[in-house]
């Protein structure tokens, strides 16, 4: 492991930490000018993260611990994931220490930590959000984990580096429908997981249809901060992840030099913009789903992922 | 055996002064204290066979003809030393437990005799001995759910597990008989030389009937549904016993006769135990993300772990038929792992439960809550044990699942049609399972020990004594040892396997270092560098969230946020009820709610609602379909044995003559 | 396919910004160019909630200057409050403005929340809004124009 | 075309050809599901292209042409002219089993597809066999379909991917029908649908919908 492998991963969590709230700014700012609107600007969420980390901190009576350290599970647990996952280099120092089943795991550490938070305030709003999370959650995980299997077959292994290495030796592997069949079953499980449209819609402001907000309706101040980044880092992170699992171009190797690095970073810099974009340009033509209807989503993506998995073994395998 | 305390507060100090003077051993102590004793012994003789030689003991005169023949060999010795290791946690806990719940003389002498009995069934050499001892444990734990029999719904848990354990016991026996019968002798060891003389028909019909008879013990659909009932009914340190140590009994007889003995079977066998194992998993997990019951809601989760369990035992029979010995060696693994882990966080889930069913008498969810700031060591034991049960990293299951995953896709597919349809399916039924069982992990934690009490009686919570405290302190430790350092177990696993015919001696499994690394495929992890690195990331965290500090005004406690109203109530929470609706309606098809909505109108107008009632009652499907008409049967049965007892001597005599008569002619 | 022509032939519709106007109030956290908002109609006749949609919606878009409204006071920077304050939602603005982190700014939009309006005296009516909480920021209208709301909302972002 | 080509283009056709069942399932719009039909359509007019410019074989590419204009236009354009313009028409709207379950059952029967198949790969492992198992789920699909929808025009959209499932095994299979059968079995479906449509829009008149649970009044 070189000390530019190191700090390829340090570099990835920088990148995370600055760059989140411009994905999230850059999606309502593509979201707002598709409305006719003028909208905030990129860096509107870095100007509301900053105000945010300036204002009062604010202690509800009865709750405890957990309320008050989920926000930094939740940031920390998706900042593991950044360092981890193989964005700019391949050889991340923790690459070993977790495979994409980890890296799940740990996703939902930060899930739960939020939905304890939930419970934890005592309010009705707060229950409702983190109960309809954890339904989601747990029908997500499914879904989530086939499509680790599928991505694992090709490569024969669940660490990052070797399915992204694997794709990246066989470019020809990406038509293939296992493949294709993964990356919609992957890209709606994303969806879900971040609270984005159709699932739950994140800007809005009606309590009854909230998903993820109604879980944080009680944080305020640096705490609120540290949760709006994370989930803008939790988006960020797994668009960088889906962009180098499929389209693994320009990734730099596990011994990289320091120009491969920076040709990395431009990559991935370029891949999540255009995701994000995609992303964002997509939810303008969809509405909300109704919470009863999202498990057909999710059997459906379930199903894809299935597919994809039968269809790399019984597709994968090559003509002797 | 009369002595008997009620429950309510003044009968204690009614009956307190003559026993006392009575007696002066303190029982509570001495049952406990004969308790952990009996476990140190069992975990140090168990690890000593782990590392060393295996033990025998022969005692010719205990039982008549064959006498009692113990062999402890390292795969009997893991199953003793964790029964060992629970009763430790378990004795110490029950000290503090059986004074506060002032237990009679009867459940505490039987107490370390359950224990004795659970350590013997592994080391049981020959099937007598095998039967005698599995006997002995059910008699054991029947008494000991039944030890506070004057409810109502403990007699009928009691009378639940009787029937379905015995049931259990008579596949078993007819099993065990049929293999000794044709393996031409009582000893395991004589039974494994010539079972290569079993036909395949005795060997399936055998195959069969253990799976089901273990399977029952073990908590596996559809003989499963004693279990939620017995377990939550028995007095906490026995649920803990029953549901940690109790249950690993049918596991270790599915490896031993099934596995071990039977060896390698046919593919269908195999993937036999994975359809049990993951319709288990499935399903066990289901009740247990809608049960309100937090001892129900453990004992439903139990069902589910022995499902993962056998999963991956399936897979690794299925496994090692199609010639895949070392991911065969990683299901395995995963397989013991998830055991010894669950007997871990299970433990400590049910003292936990116990503590706050001690301190505040409520088992029921809807009716718990504010308990982290009342009572917080129990909340944090809690906590460890349901982040086990939910299979997340640093928790205590997440090693073994993980294991349990990489053997399930890394299994070769090209050649084996049955192993390439049913891997992926298992990895569904896993993955819903920990989804599932997330769920269910943090309604019972968030739901029963955060936010504000719902009741009375949890507002008055106090927090648990010191020796209840000790107990839980204990497998809370085992807990962080599974999801933070299963190195340090690697050297025990790596023998156990070693001797697994299953597996055979050369494939030594996955190997469990910082870093765990599987042999053959390309894998790896590490919970501790995971553990450390998140610590690390957590922190990073805090230093982001200090940025501006300067500028920030004082923080300050207020009120929460009432949409404008002045104060909410501890009513208007989300209960558990409430939390897992959502799951409810989008599995009804499978959970059949009995729901009952009556909407009553004014007389003057049917538009004017004076009252709307909403019911809903969690029932047992599988239960409701397979147990009552078998309940109903023996019912009936029993009903007509009834005939033939008119109360009068000579005709009992004459019975037994004709009994006799009736054996000396089948016989001759 | 229909959509997106015609996102295409509206393009952009919203009105171009006029020069900034002077800052009312520093901005409450010294960060320009973000506030967050908490509605609470004391008492109001619902015309001025609907000119402030309006200043959210596309042709004015607030959104562009840093504000924003929010569903939770824990989230807010300021107190958007509208109409008279009547007895029964008394109690609440005051729960709402105490459920703001500090610091924070309180904004009364509207003839009613500033002096009373028609309802000056009324049976129900406690008072105007600076009656009930301190008043930063203060919007005459009846109801006021979604360019005058917008102006105010400036004046404290600093935009 | 290179071999690699080959194997590729086969196995997208097969993955898109099981992939528009699968959306059929999923979407209870009608009109959703006629287009899909036509995708699916497009997707086994693939196979025989392929086969044939793979084989420089003309008849084959003729057929494939045929399969084209035959299943990804005009069928489908009948079908959609069928569906009708009333609001209440145009949606599934309470399929007898529910959308979740049908599609987990849609996962059983692709999975329960590749366990049956697996012989007749056996026998013949090539590029072409190996992608038979998504025609004959694709078969199973249809048959679920025609069993768990209400509408006629979801039974017609059923039996018209239960043909094109057959003739995608057929295709696969044998590496190209003969001109003539393939003809022959396109006409056979045309009709039907011809038949069908007719049918339906008796229905309607009839009883003002095309809920096939109506018909039961004819018994009485």
């Amino acid at each position: 492991m070189s000390a530019l492998a190191v700090a390829a991963a340090a570099l990835q969590v920088v990148g995370v930490l600055a760059g989140a709230p411009l994905v999230v700014g850059g999606m309502r700012q593509v979201r707002a000018r598709l409305e006719g609107r003028a909208g905030g600007g990129i860096g509107q969420p870095w100007r509301d993260l900053r105000k945010q980390l300036r204002k009062q901190q604010i202690t509800p009576s009865g709750t405890t611990v957990v309320f008050a350290l989920a926000p930094a599970v939740v940031a920390g647990s998706t900042l593991l994931i950044a360092a981890i996952v193989p964005l700019i280099a391949l050889g991340s120092p923790l690459d070993s220490a977790a495979d994409l089943f980890g890296v799940v795991g740990l996703l939902f550490l930060g899930t739960v930590a939020l939905t304890l938070a939930g419970i934890d305030t005592g309010t009705a709003f707060g229950g409702m959000g983190s109960s309809r999370e954890i339904t989601i959650a747990a029908l997500v995980e499914p879904t989530i984990l086939l499509a680790v299997f599928a991505l694992s077959v090709p490569g024969g292994s669940a660490n990052l580096a070797a399915i992204v290495a694997a794709t990246a030796n066989h470019p020809e592997q990406l038509v293939s429908p296992g493949s294709l069949l993964a990356f919609v079953a992957l890209a709606i499980v994303i969806i879900a997981e971040t609270g984005r449209l159709p699932v739950d819609n994140p800007s809005t402001h009606l309590e009854l249809t909230m998903i993820h907000e109604a879980m944080i309706l009680e944080y305020a101040g640096p705490k609120l901060a540290l949760v709006e980044w994370a989930s803008g880092m939790r988006l960020t992170v797994l668009l960088g992840l889906v962009a180098n699992l499929f389209m693994p171009w320009g990734i730099a190797g596990s011994d990289p030099s320091f120009l491969a690095v920076l040709i990395g970073l431009v990559a991935i810099t370029v891949k999540v913009v255009v995701l994000a974009g995609l992303l964002a340009a997509g939810e303008v033509f969809i509405a909300k789903l109704r919470l009863f209807r999202v498990p057909e989503l999710l059997a459906g993506s379930f199903l894809l992922a299935l597919l994809a998995v039968t269809a790399s073994y019984f597709l994968g395998t090559p003509t002797s | 055996m009369t002595t008997t305390i009620d429950a309510s507060p003044a009968a204690p100090a009614l009956g307190e002064g003559p026993r006392a003077a009575r007696r002066s051993i303190d029982g509570p102590a001495l049952s406990g204290g004969l308790t952990a004793i009996l476990g140190a012994i069992g975990l140090t003789l168990g690890l000593s066979v782990i590392f060393g030689e295996p033990r025998q003991l022969r005692i010719g005169w205990l039982l008549p003809l064959v006498g009692v023949r113990l062999d402890l060999d390292p795969l009997g010795g893991v199953f003793v030393a964790a029964t060992g290791a629970v009763a430790i946690a378990v004795g110490i806990y029950a000290v503090g437990y059986a004074r506060r719940e002032h237990w009679a003389r009867f459940p505490l002498v039987t107490l370390p005799l359950f224990v004795a009995a659970m350590l013997l069934v592994p080391a049981a050499g020959s099937v007598t001995t095998f039967l005698l001892a599995w006997e002995l444990m059910a008699a054991t734990s029947l008494i000991l759910v039944l030890s506070e029999h004057r409810r109502k719904e403990v007699r009928c848990a009691g009378v639940f597990y009787a029937i379905m354990t015995q049931l259990g016991f008579v596949f078993i026996l007819i099993a065990l008989v049929v293999l000794s019968a044709t393996g031409g002798g009582d000893a395991f060891t004589t039974i494994a030389a010539n079972v290569d003389n079993l036909t395949p028909g005795p060997r399936n019909a055998i195959f069969l009937l253990t799976v089901l008879g273990f399977g029952s013990k073990a908590g596996l659909l559809p003989l499963h549904a004693w279990l939620p009932k017995a377990h939550p009914e028995a007095p906490s340190p026995v649920s803990a016993l029953m549901s940690a140590a109790m249950v690993n009994m049918g596991i270790y007889g599915i490896i031993r006769i099934d596995l071990q003995l039977l060896g390698p079977g046919p593919h269908w066998w195999g993937l036999t135990l994975m359809i049990f194992g993951a319709v288990s998993a499935v399903f066990g997990v289901l009740q247990a993300s809608v049960s309100t019951d937090l001892k129900q809601l453990l004992a439903y989760s139990t069902t589910e772990n022995m499902g993962l369990i056998t999963l991956a035992l399936g897979a690794a029979a299925l496994l090692t038929s199609s010639g895949a010995p070392t991911v065969a060696a990683i299901a395995l693994t995963a397989a013991l792992l998830h055991l010894l882990s669950h007997a871990a966080f299970k433990t400590l889930g049910f003292l936990a439960a116990g503590s706050v069913l001690a301190a505040t008498g409520l088992r029921d969810l809807d009716k718990l809550g504010g308990l982290a700031r009342r009572m917080p060591v129990t909340t944090v034991m809690f906590g460890i044990a349901a982040l086990g049960a939910s299979g997340l990293p640093l928790g205590a299951g997440f090693v073994s699942e993980w294991l349990l995953l990489q053997s399930l896709i890394h299994a070769p597919h090209d050649s084996i049609t049955l192993v390439a349809l049913a891997m992926p399916l298992s990895v569904g039924a896993v993955a819903l399972t920990t989804g599932l069982g997330i769920a269910a992990m943090v309604k019972a934690f968030g739901v029963g020990f955060l936010a504000r009490p719902r009741s009375a009686a949890a507002e008055a919570a106090r927090e648990a004594p010191k020796s209840m405290l000790a107990g839980m302190t204990l497998a809370a430790a085992a807990c962080v040892i599974f999801a933070v350092a299963p190195a340090l177990l690697s050297p025990a696993l790596q023998r156990v396997l070693a001797v697994l015919p299953t597996v055979g001696g050369d494939s030594a499994g996955p190997q469990i270092d910082t870093i765990l690394r599987l042999p053959g495929v390309a894998g790896s992890m590490s919970p501790a560098l995971l553990a450390a690195a998140l610590a690390i990331a957590v922190l990073l965290a805090f230093v982001l969230a200090r940025w501006g500090g300067r500028h920030r005004p004082p923080v300050m406690v207020t009120p929460l946020w009432a949409s404008g109203a002045d104060s909410l109530s501890p009513r208007m929470q989300y209960t558990a009820t409430s939390f897992a609706e959502p799951l409810q309606r989008v599995f009804d098809d499978i959970l059949r709610p009995d729901t009952n909505v009556e909407v009553t109108h004014f007389a003057e107008s049917q538009y004017l609602v004076e009252r709307v009632s909403y019911r809903t009652l969690m029932v047992d499907p599988v239960e409701q379909r397979f147990y009552t008409p078998v309940v109903r049967a023996v019912t009936i049965w029993a009903q007509l044995v009834r005939r033939a007892h008119t109360g009068s001597v000579h005709l009992y005599l004459a019975y037994g003559a004709a009994g006799l008569l009736i054996v000396l002619l089948v016989a001759r | 396919m229909s959509w997106i022509g015609k996102i295409a032939r509206v393009g952009r519709m919203v009105e171009p910004a006029p020069d900034a106007p002077e800052a009312a109030v520093a901005p409450p956290t010294g960060v320009t160019g973000s506030l967050q908002l908490r509605h609470v109609d004391c008492g109001s006749c619902n015309g001025c909630e609907l000119e402030i949609t309006s200043a959210f919606a596309p042709v004015y878009d607030a959104e562009r200057f840093g504000a924003r409204l929010v569903a939770s006071p824990r989230h807010a920077d300021a107190l958007l409050a509208t109409g008279v304050v009547t007895h029964n939602m008394r109690q609440p603005l005051l729960n709402t403005l105490k459920a703001i982190p500090e610091p924070r700014v309180v904004i009364a939009v509207g003839d009613c929340a500033v002096s009373g309006g028609v309802f000056t005296k009324g049976y129900g009516v406690v008072g105007t809004v600076g009656d009930v909480v301190p008043v930063d920021v203060e919007i005459p209208g009846c109801p006021p124009t979604p360019q005058q709301i917008i102006t105010a909302l400036r004046s404290v972002t600093g935009r | 075309m290179t071999q690699a080509t080959f194997t590729g283009v086969l196995d997208l056709a097969a993955g898109a050809f099981l992939l528009a069942a699968v959306l059929i399932v999923w979407r209870r719009e009608l009109r959703a599901m006629v287009r899909m039909l036509a995708w699916q359509g497009a997707a086994l007019a693939t196979i025989p292209l392929a086969v044939g410019i793979y084989q420089a074989d003309a008849a084959l590419i003729i057929v494939g042409v045929i399969v084209l204009l035959l299943r990804a236009v005009v069928l489908p354009l009948l079908l959609a002219r069928a569906v009708g313009t009333e609001d209440h028409e145009r949606r599934e709207s309470t399929p007898l089993v529910n959308t979740t379950t049908s599609l987990l059952i849609t996962a059983v029967l692709t999975v329960l597809a590749y366990a049956v198949t697996r012989p007749i790969i056996a026998l013949d492992p090539s590029p072409a066999t190996r992608a038979v198992p998504a025609a004959f789920a694709v078969i199973l699909i249809a048959v679920f379909i025609m069993v768990s929808r209400r509408r006629a025009l979801s039974q017609a959209v059923g039996f018209m991917m239960l043909d094109n499932g057959i003739a995608a095994t057929a295709f696969l299979i044998t590496s190209g029908v003969p001109l003539i059968v393939e003809l022959g079995a396109s006409l056979d479906v045309l009709f039907a649908v011809l038949v069908l449509g007719l049918l339906t829009g008796h229905m309607r008149r009839t009883f003002g919908d095309t809920d096939l649970d109506q018909l039961r009044e004819l018994r009485d």
